[in-house]
């Protein structure tokens, strides 16, 4: 395996000027991606997982945002690219797969005219070759009789495979990234797996970096292998996935592990974060976490804390003590565990 | 008396009321006389083409009932006597001989009446060009003026005004199916028809001259008749100058020269024109822009209105090509007499008083669309009485007097106006919602102040409202009558006899039943044709309006547009309209 | 139309026509209920349980409640406020319709008759010094009747709007609601309603029956409220689906429970915004009845009236105030309606929020 | 597809017969009465249709015709049958079939209705489009401005603004010298171009707003970020967004076709067309009562036939509908 960087994303941000003030769905994100690597974000919806996705693949509305920092992807700063030349990217280097496979495919259009339509608009192929190619894809995604379905129009199809045939398109150019935009939340528990499972073995049969963003820690701690919290627009912990989820350094990571209902913590309280995200408008001043934050102190609602190693092996954004948090993270899981015992 | 004489009325105030709101003849009436042209100066040939509005409403003779109807009569059916086509309107009712040799011949006191046909008139064709054999270029005999006579009375045929015909003996037997055929005409050969009258009729012949009594193939006809609703009405045989080639209702009417007709026995017909080329369905003022701009040479039921009044009179070129002429037709509004108040003469008088005629007047598009009435005779009609002689509710102007009118509701017993409600029902075509709502509120200032307003689509006011009592409709707004023939009886007798007040298609509207108006129509009616029958109409006239029943508002102009490609326009009061059988179109090849 | 196509697949619809406009009420001219964004969410604006879940109320967090959003979204859009200005103008006129004429004393009835509204050939005179409008052809006081025409036009539109709300949020709700054969029955009665050609129809009716205010009420309504029904209809179907009324069921709330206190509520802000924009299609309506001469009737003043007699003079070029002010009235008025309607409608669909 | 078509067919000859069932309770019941009074007054529905000339043998004669002495469902029946059988009525008055009446007024009707119809696709579309990928640029607010004029403005006004202007003021236009496009094409565009202009202006707005709002919601769904996301040219973006944008449009065309194509009643009126509207107006005036039931009949069926047309054109466009 390389270690090769496929996507290099430095002080993002993403603005966006509304009647009501400036909406800031992205401020200041920096985070990389590596071949082979499955990097999974987390977060509230509103936290601006998606939007900095878009904003990667060029599909936010420049003239409605204010977009600076880098996105590095191969070394080409994406947001200084035409967009014509972040065209020939989307779909042949860097893929994308999204949420709800019911609303994802054009519902006049049969699925395999869909795919074969992906292919012929990077390569300029007979389209006879296409088809076949869409044959290929179709199977390869472990949907059956793939010649009949190709005919098929999308509401024909069940929501995995919906999202099959979206990997399928996804993977039509054998792309270098694929961002996974909350792949399976749509899906039944069991079609979830599946879903999953299709992604990591596309991962590694084809030597890709894939980004898989979600609400949901549960489906991360089981596909990532390296994980970053946003929260506002704004990453508060990032590491691997053992780091995190072994070590949290963040209140809000601590929030989000404790409301992922584990098996094998039967009969343990499922903690809800109290609060809702807060507005992106006027982001309350310091960590903008801190109204919802059971352990805030004095510094938290005047200090914004940037992302750093605070002494835990891996960055994040607490004002809280390394001992601190370690003391106190114990604290909140031992009636869990008691529980559980 | 049927209930069907208001049907040629409708005609008249249809055209009048939705078209022809005034006309234009000036006071001198340079406009208005018809040109003189020596016979040898009108083209021979050539298509008539006509602008029209509406259709006919029935093509048989003896159903048609609407003055455009009795104007296409005037050139496709003959009859015994008819009216002369000159221009000078006393002469114009002086009937002259037409299918028969002279204009009949009366016995001692006019109960008998004794006519011969001439030789050498014949059938023409059906309508459609279809040649009838038997009938198609076969003499006209006196038993089709007989069969067309009884088939007036035959249910299945529905003719269109039987009253004026029933004082033949033998009618109510034929009617009520005893008799086969109506004995009181006798036909003791071909050429003779005798008339036997249950009582004396002066104007016989008067009647002799509408088209009911044209000749119908009896044998022919008789087939159509027997059905449930006869056909004939399809199927017209041509007795004058014309047949009906096309008749596509609504859209199409065409006559073409029948060549049966024999101009040697017709004195009045001249029949210019080869073919007349009627098309029906114009918009009124489209109407009158294609007569006015050559691409017609007459509107029959088109006639400009308002504006267009306007702007044709202020164009000296236009203005030339303009008759305004008496139709013979008064417009009113009635006063129920026998609804509270207006049992009350005092309060009959009082709104006579107050109704501003002047702005009725006005809103039918002012002094052009015909004199102001100041009663009911119209003038032109034996028994009129001119309003510088008589005019019992005159004010300056005749804008009414309010005070005056408040007197006499007061008089009447109603010092504080009257609260209780009436119905009051106009019509809602324009300029109809236009008096209704100025009468109203002439009425509101002389204290009626409980008026249940009805304007329903004209003529809708008649079917529905005037002519049942029941309905007690208290005032009435679009109300107009137009002669039949010119006698006043066709005007006093179903309008003001008591003993005309019928229970449905009733005519007296006013509903009024005063002796002494009853009395002097009695007295009238009996008069024979002169000066002294003239005076007898004219004190019943008086009678009439004084009693208040009616407030008379207008006596109508009839307003013709024609083209400069049409010769010898004369005006002929009988159908209101240009006698067209004399007249030529330079047009002509 | 298509309730009948749509009705059966709403489940499918990704067409935004599927709910929204599907048929016009009058043809030609009465425009279109133009309700191109149907398919919108709506903020609920008071009552009824917020759809997004418990408010955050944590000191420093400002989240404002949909009523503020709507009025600072309303406030932003000039054009909205346009429409509210003229629409309120629109109904100060018609209140001070009886104002004016005492003022001026010249009563909305009375006729200036020869000499000084109309001319010798009837026709009405021009607008002068004290007769802003000119006069109508009864030589009325055109500007008097025209502000009685906006009573007119205002209270007929607003009453019929009434009663279409009335029946089309009742049968809409329960139709949506109860679903099955209810639904089915209220859908294709909404659907044969729809099909009948509203001008002759209701011109029929007028002629067999006599044109009258109640009439052109009566008829507005009949076949104005389907499409309230549709709407509300759709609204009801996803609402019903919504947690709140889930756990209110289970609860074991009556269904006119639910209807009137859970879902009603909710309905509000669409409902509001269909008033809006159906108050100006029954303006357009009721001058077209009495345009066609089967509406108000005289003495009454109604635009549609005014601008039909004027109708004789236009093709001469004659007497334009007759024909234009009661049109350029009637036309402010609706293009009013329609602006404020617009703008609630915007400042009530969160997905303009940006 | 088949089943699908055959259902819609079905709802159709329902509907028909749900229509047929108002208009004849509005003309039948509604007057007051089908039989004749107690008192041997005439039916008042005979009375009615007879017209203008309610001749009591005429009267006698249509109450036998339509059976009005019998029981009023015998009535009802006779009449469903007559109608089902493609009878209009007869028109006493005029002495016409109410059907032929109608079939030969449908050009005039045809003409001005597909003519505006076409204009308004010209206008509305392209503007709706363009206003939808332009968003919030100048023109969009423009256009947007003058589609709220546009369906704000009463078409008979509008209508009578352009004949004052049109006809008297410039004369390049004059009302009502309708020729049909057989008998005189020059004659037929000189009279419909104005009324094509003044009928579509309303559309076209309704139209322009439609499209737009059509385009910006589909532009905002997520197969249309799909398409983008996998690199589709901006112009086959578009082609996937009018895909789904104006099949819409087709059912809403096709539908206002249906109505106008029974009578364009206030255009038609205004512009003096002799269509299927005109026909009915005039006929109130002359109080004509078959040919108003005819032509409300007609109307209905128009809208009836347009609906299920519609229906089975849009389940071919969406397959949503076709294969479900």
């Amino acid at each position: 395996m390389s270690t090769e960087t496929l996507l290099e994303v430095k002080d993002l941000r993403v603005h966006f000027p509304t009647g009501d003030g400036l909406v800031k769905a992205v401020d200041g994100l920096s985070f990389t991606v590596d071949r082979g690597d499955t990097f999974g974000i987390v977060g509230e919806s509103g936290s601006g997982k998606s939007v900095t996705n878009l904003t990667a693949l060029g599909l936010t509305d420049r003239n409605a945002a204010n977009i600076t920092g880098e996105v590095l992807f191969k070394g080409r700063d994406l947001l200084k690219l035409g967009k014509e030349d972040l065209r020939k990217i989307r779909g042949k280097e860097m893929a994308m797969i999204f949420q709800d496979p019911f609303s994802c495919l054009h519902p006049f259009y049969r699925v395999g005219d869909q795919i074969v339509e992906a292919i012929l608009c990077h390569d300029k192929i007979p389209k006879k070759q296409a088809e076949q190619r869409t044959y290929d894809l179709l199977g390869a995604v472990g949907i059956p009789k793939p010649k009949e379905r190709f005919r098929d129009f999308p509401h024909q199809y069940s929501g995995g495979m919906r999202q099959r045939a979206m990997i399928a398109m996804a993977m039509a150019h054998n792309p270098d990234l694929l961002i996974a935009d909350e792949p399976t939340t749509a899906l039944d528990v069991t079609v979830q797996a599946q879903i999953l499972d299709l992604i990591e073995r596309v991962k590694t049969e084809f030597d890709i970096g894939v980004i898989l963003i979600t609400h949901d820690l549960g489906v991360v701690s089981e596909v990532a292998n390296k994980v970053m919290v946003m929260y506002a627009g704004r990453a508060v912990e990032m590491g691997t996935r053992d780091e995190v989820f072994g070590n949290p350094q963040h209140p809000y990571t601590w929030g989000l592990l404790e409301s992922i209902p584990h098996v094998d913590h039967k009969g343990s309280k499922l903690v809800p974060i109290e609060g809702a995200p807060p507005s992106l408008i006027r982001t309350p001043n310091g960590c903008s976490f801190h109204p919802r934050c059971p352990h805030r102190f004095d510094p938290c609602d005047k200090d914004d804390p940037e992302i750093k190693d605070r002494g835990a092996g891996h960055p994040d954004a607490c004002h809280l003590s390394a001992a601190e948090k370690t003391r106190v993270w114990a604290e909140r899981q031992a009636p869990r565990t008691k529980a559980a015992s | 008396m049927s209930k069907k004489r208001f049907i040629r009325l409708f005609a008249v105030l249809l055209a009048l009321s939705l078209f022809a709101a005034a006309c234009g003849g000036s006071d001198d009436g340079d406009t208005t006389s018809p040109k003189d042209v020596p016979a040898g100066e009108i083209p021979v040939g050539g298509t008539l083409r006509i602008a029209g509005a509406s259709d006919v409403d029935f093509m048989d003779p003896a159903s048609m009932y609407y003055t455009l109807s009795w104007t296409l009569a005037r050139g496709v059916f003959r009859t015994l006597v008819t009216y002369p086509a000159v221009a000078d309107f006393e002469e114009q009712n002086v009937l002259v001989p037409d299918l028969a040799t002279d204009v009949g011949t009366p016995n001692e006191d006019s109960s008998e009446w004794t006519f011969t046909l001439k030789d050498g008139i014949k059938f023409g064709p059906a309508l459609g060009n279809e040649a009838v054999p038997g009938v198609t270029g076969e003499p006209i005999t006196s038993a089709d003026i007989k069969y067309a006579l009884e088939r007036v009375f035959i249910p299945s045929v529905g003719g269109g005004y039987p009253f004026y015909y029933d004082i033949m003996e033998g009618t109510d037997a034929f009617v009520a199916g005893d008799a086969d055929e109506i004995t009181g005409i006798e036909t003791p050969d071909d050429k003779t028809i005798i008339f036997h009258l249950t009582e004396p009729a002066g104007d016989w012949p008067f009647r002799m001259a509408m088209p009911a009594s044209a000749p119908v193939p009896a044998d022919y006809a008789a087939g159509f008749d027997a059905e449930k609703d006869s056909d004939y009405d399809s199927h017209v045989v041509a007795s004058g100058p014309y047949y009906v080639a096309e008749w596509a209702p609504e859209e199409q009417i065409t006559l073409e020269r029948n060549e049966e007709w024999d101009p040697d026995t017709d004195d009045v017909r001249e029949a210019y024109v080869d073919v007349v080329d009627w098309k029906l369905g114009f918009d009124n003022d489209v109407g009158v822009q294609k007569v006015q701009g050559g691409d017609y040479e007459i509107g029959l039921d088109v006639s400009p209105q308002g504006p267009a009044l306007e702007q044709t009179l202020a164009d000296p070129e236009l203005s030339k090509r303009l008759i305004n002429e008496p139709s013979l037709c008064t417009r009113y509004v009635f006063l129920n007499t026998t609804v509270e108040p207006f049992d009350s003469l005092e309060v009959r008088q009082a709104v006579n008083w107050a109704i501003d005629r002047a702005n009725l007047k006005t809103l039918q598009g002012g002094p052009i669309t015909g004199d102001i009435a100041s009663s009911i005779i119209p003038p032109g009609m034996g028994g009129y009485l001119s309003t510088d002689e008589y005019n019992p509710f005159g004010t300056d102007g005749m804008a009414g007097d309010l005070d005056k009118a408040k007197e006499l509701m007061a008089a009447g017993g109603y010092p504080d106006g009257y609260d209780g409600e009436l119905l009051f029902v106009g019509a809602s075509d324009p300029p109809h919602d236009k008096y209704a709502e100025s009468v109203r509120a002439d009425l509101e200032a002389l204290g009626f102040s409980n008026l249940n307003v009805k304007t329903p689509a004209f003529p809708n006011q008649y079917t529905q409202f005037y002519g049942i009592p029941d309905k007690n409709v208290a005032i009435g707004t679009s109300a107009g009558w137009c002669k039949d023939y010119n006698d006043a009886f066709t005007f006093l007798d179903p309008l003001f006899s008591g003993d005309n007040i019928l229970e449905s298609g009733n005519q007296n509207y006013a509903e009024i039943d005063d002796p002494a108006v009853n009395e002097a129509i009695a007295t009238a009616t009996k008069t024979p044709f002169g000066d002294e029958r003239v005076a007898a109409w004219e004190e019943a006239n008086r009678l009439a309006t004084e009693s208040g029943a009616w407030v008379p508002w207008t006596w109508d102009n009839e307003t013709i547009i024609y083209s400069e490609n049409l010769v010898n326009p004369i005006y002929n009061t009988f159908f209101s309209h240009i006698d067209w059988v004399v007249a030529g179109v330079t047009t002509a090849e | 139309m298509a309730w009948g196509l749509y009705g059966d697949t709403t489940a499918v619809v990704g067409s935004p026509c599927s709910e929204s406009r599907c048929g016009t009420l009058a043809g030609e001219f009465i425009g279109e209920k133009d309700l191109t964004q149907s398919s919108m969410e709506f903020q609920p604006l008071g009552g009824g349980p917020p759809s997004g879940g418990e408010e955050g109320e944590g000191p420093g967090v400002v989240a404002r409640t949909p009523r503020q959003i709507f009025w600072a979204k309303f406030k932003q859009d000039k054009l909205a406020t346009m429409g509210a200005v003229l629409v309120l103008l629109m109904i100060l006129l018609a209140i001070s319709a009886g104002l004016f004429e005492k003022i001026r004393d010249i009563p909305y009835d009375h006729q200036f008759r020869a000499g000084v509204g109309l001319n010798e050939f009837g026709s009405p005179s021009p607008p002068d010094a004290t007769h802003w409008f000119g006069f109508d052809d009864l030589g009325r006081d055109l500007f008097v009747r025209v502000l009685y025409g906006a009573r007119t036009s205002l209270k007929i539109a607003i009453i019929a709007t009434g009663f279409e709300l009335a029946i089309g949020v009742f049968i809409g709700m329960l139709a949506g609601y109860r679903r099955g054969w209810v639904d089915t029955l209220l859908s294709r009665l909404t659907d044969l309603i729809l099909s009948i050609p509203f001008l002759l129809l209701a011109i029929s009716l007028s002629v067999v029956r006599g044109g009258s205010e109640g009439m052109v009420i009566f008829l507005i309504t009949f076949f104005g409220w389907p499409y309230i029904a549709r709407i509300v209809r759709g609204q009801t179907l996803s609402l019903r689906e919504a947690q709140f009324i889930e756990a209110a069921h289970s609860i074991g709330a009556s269904t006119r429970w639910i209807m009137f206190r859970e879902i009603l509520p909710n309905l509000v802000a669409p409902i509001i915004v269909y008033a809006t924009l159906i108050i100006p299609t029954n303006i357009v309506a009721e001058s077209a009845l009495s345009f066609l001469g089967v509406g108000i009737q005289e003495p009454q003043a109604s635009w549609g009236k005014m601008i039909a007699s004027a109708t004789q003079y236009v093709t001469y070029g004659a007497a334009w105030w007759y024909m234009f002010y009661p049109g350029l009235l009637l036309f402010l008025t609706v293009l009013g309606f329609n602006l404020l309607g617009d703008g609630l409608r915007d400042a009530l669909d969160p997905r303009t929020r940006e | 597809m088949l089943q699908y078509v055959i259902r819609r067919l079905l709802w159709s000859f329902v509907m028909v017969m749900l229509v047929v069932m108002v208009v004849f309770l509005i003309f039948f019941v509604l007057p007051g009465g089908t039989g004749r009074k107690e008192d041997g007054r005439a039916s008042p529905v005979a009375v009615m249709m007879a017209g203008r000339n309610p001749r009591p043998e005429l009267v006698k004669n249509i109450e036998e015709r339509l059976g009005l002495d019998r029981p009023v469902y015998v009535q009802f029946g006779r009449y469903v049958w007559n109608a089902l059988h493609g009878d209009l009525g007869y028109s006493y008055q005029s002495q016409i079939d109410v059907r032929e009446a109608v079939f030969h007024r449908l050009p005039a009707t045809a003409s001005l209705a597909f003519g505006a119809s076409i204009v308004w696709l010209l206008i509305g579309i392209p503007i709706g489009i363009i206003s939808a990928l332009k968003r919030r640029s100048l023109l969009d607010r423009g256009s947007m401005l003058f589609a709220l004029i546009g369906v704000s403005m009463p078409t008979f006004w509008l209508g009578l603004i352009a004949i004052f202007y049109f006809d008297s003021n410039l004369n390049v236009y004059s009302v009502g010298d309708y020729a049909s496009i057989t008998d005189n094409p020059a004659q037929w565009f000189a009279t419909m171009w104005l009324p094509w202009l003044v009928l579509a202006v309303t559309f076209a707005a309704f139209y322009t707003r439609m499209v737009r709002g059509n385009m910006l919601e589909v532009q905002s769904e997520d197969y249309i970020r799909t398409a983008r996301a996998k690199g589709l040219k901006e112009r086959s973006v578009i082609r996937h967004i009018l895909r789904s944008a104006l099949t819409p449009v087709v059912t809403m065309y096709g539908l206002d076709l249906g109505i106008l194509l029974g009578g364009a009643i206030i255009t038609e009126r205004i512009f003096n067309i002799p269509g299927i509207g005109l026909l009915a107006v005039d006929a109130i005036s002359s109080s004509d009562l078959p040919i108003i039931l005819g032509t409300t009949l007609f109307a209905a069926m128009f809208v009836i036939l347009a609906n299920l047309i519609v229906d089975v054109v849009y389940a071919s466009l969406d397959p949503r509908v076709r294969y479900s």
